[in-house]
């Protein structure tokens, strides 16, 4: 599958609370239901060593005990028209999905080094019930 | 309630998974069905109903719902390989005539591009599904090279036959 | 008016509650009130037959029996400097708007061939009360 | 600081109720708690005058009365590969925030001539209590 | 509550619309106004006000509120053909000199492009707000060809007056 990213759940303006948790790189549902759930990843290259990227995909995905795989919740793929120089390309994902006690949310990207993840508000992830 | 904190995997024995509204483990589905009710006691087992058409569950399970079938993008030269069943999601490829351009390693997302045709020369290698054609490098007989491609010698007529022409064409015009 | 996209509101990741319902591809509001109302069309191209698109437009409308003309919610417009071989773009619109009982919500597209509806994951709507 | 962007509040879709107030170009907090904060700007170009921009920023910022310096909250940046014609670029930003009373909202651009101003429907910004 | 599904129209009398809040048939509020308060029974009829300025309402309506006028984008060359009014929003088009590049099929974006200049040529049509000026394909009289430009001829010395250009100025050269 594709690359997992890791997130900062407590430093500054991260948090969790009503028992949303975070354990190995996945928000863990404590309650079933509707829950709305975001991210943004903001990719930027080219870097080092990459070969060029022609697109960039980012994946929020769930991980249940029901279903032995895990689920393409939402996905945002664009492709790249940057010649060379430097590029920055934010993509944002939000939806309602229906979710079970113990689910777990993930995000996954096509390729973690083109992640920028040197700033919090650059790139973030979350999840609330309605 | 039970015993394993909630990210660990809940103590259910083989081929059972634990329903938090049933507080129990209940038996999976087989693959190509899902959970319509989950098993209340030892008696009642869980009942698992066949994927609604256009779903399809691959493993064994005791999800709500099946996951909603893929299509294949025709508009862009896409074709069904096999069709989606209660079991398998639907496999896409490309039109005849067509090789794949994947966007990324998992070539998940792909598009359709034309097989380059090797206009007078030998193909190497065919056009497949996932390949371009590999066209020979140097020009068929009765074809002279002009810039990166190769020209039928007899369209050439003696004022537009430059020098690679006549070297190639050349020869078999005076005979 | 620009072309209304369809939607599947029952199998996979689609559903309907609280008597939130769907019809004639437009989202019927069945209590007034604000509502987050979000969708996601990603575009892709370059299609058989299509003219190169220059530019990518979604927009979320309402109609009301109050007004006999729909408008306009929220709207994103995008223009494609992609040059031929085969481009990805994703459009994410979403914000609280207040609605009326039996209010219609619905989502045009500039080109509807452009659509791509192959994964449910890659393009969706929808709306919650606050 | 990057120019801050000036909102309608009350005609057209634009309205704020339950107290969440707009005054000198912020939305004011009136109750602490979690936020989902949200804003979308369109920019376009180009413009008279304006040297060709290579990427738009827009940053959705916190002022507080506790910490003397704004606090950057969501950031949305994207480099721009347009050839000269007429561009259109929106960026949609979202997350959920934690903010105490008396807390402004404000949205920086990195240039506010490149901002499409002239439909409502096209740049909008909002937030609302969980 | 009411004997119409909510997806069908409410039976109304022409010219009125059903009111949730008031749960009855109120008279539309005309076009340039909207509905401040519903009517509250067969006496006291629906309260219509004016749009305050910057807002306008189309067609006759039972709207809590008016919609906001769109503004011209006077930096992307645009400019009022005609100003939001009570009943009709803004209509915006192109500074003189600039004709409209639509976005799409609506034209309900567009960029404002300098019409070109045709230096040195007729104008079989001059440049309008939907169209670029169409330049003759060849030149004045007095110009020659270069490329696809035309250039005057007395800016042209001796040695830059090329095949062309002497056929064109040369004649008058020697006058």
């Amino acid at each position: 599958h594709l690359p997992i990213l890791q997130w900062e759940d407590k430093r500054g303006l991260a948090f969790t609370k009503n028992n949303l948790s975070y354990s190995s790189n996945a928000l863990v549902i404590p309650v079933a239901g509707d829950y709305y759930v975001y991210a943004q990843v903001t990719f930027r290259g080219p870097v080092e060593g990459g070969h060029r990227a022609s697109s960039v995909t980012e994946i929020i995905t769930k991980v249940t005990d029901s279903y032995p795989e895990p689920t393409q919740l939402l996905t945002g793929t664009k492709t790249l028209s940057e010649n060379g120089n430097g590029w920055f390309q934010p993509i944002y994902l939000g939806a309602v999905v229906s979710l079970e006690v113990g689910d777990k949310l993930m995000v996954n990207v096509s390729d973690i080094k083109l992640v920028d993840y040197t700033k919090e508000h650059k790139t973030f992830f979350g999840a609330f019930l309605l | 309630r039970h015993p394993v904190g909630m990210s660990g995997r809940r103590p259910c024995p083989k081929d059972t998974n634990w329903i938090e509204t049933a507080q129990q483990c209940c038996r999976q589905c087989p693959a190509g069905t899902f959970l319509s009710k989950p098993c209340t006691s030892r008696e009642n087992d869980s009942v698992c109903l066949d994927c609604p058409t256009g779903t399809f569950s691959t493993q064994a399970n005791t999800f709500s719902e099946c996951q909603a079938c893929y299509e294949c993008d025709r508009q862009a030269f896409q074709r069904e390989l096999s069709n989606c069943s209660a079991t398998r999601n639907v496999v896409c490829g490309c039109e005849p005539g067509r090789f794949r351009v994947c966007l990324d390693k998992l070539c998940s997302e792909f598009s359709c591009r034309k097989c380059q045709p090797c206009t007078g020369r030998l193909i190497q290698r065919p056009c497949s599904e996932t390949q371009d054609t590999l066209c020979d490098s140097s020009c068929k007989p009765d074809f002279y090279r002009e810039g990166d491609e190769c020209r039928p010698c007899q369209t050439s007529t003696l004022d537009t036959c430059g020098k690679e022409c006549q070297q190639v064409c050349g020869s078999n015009k005076d005979q």
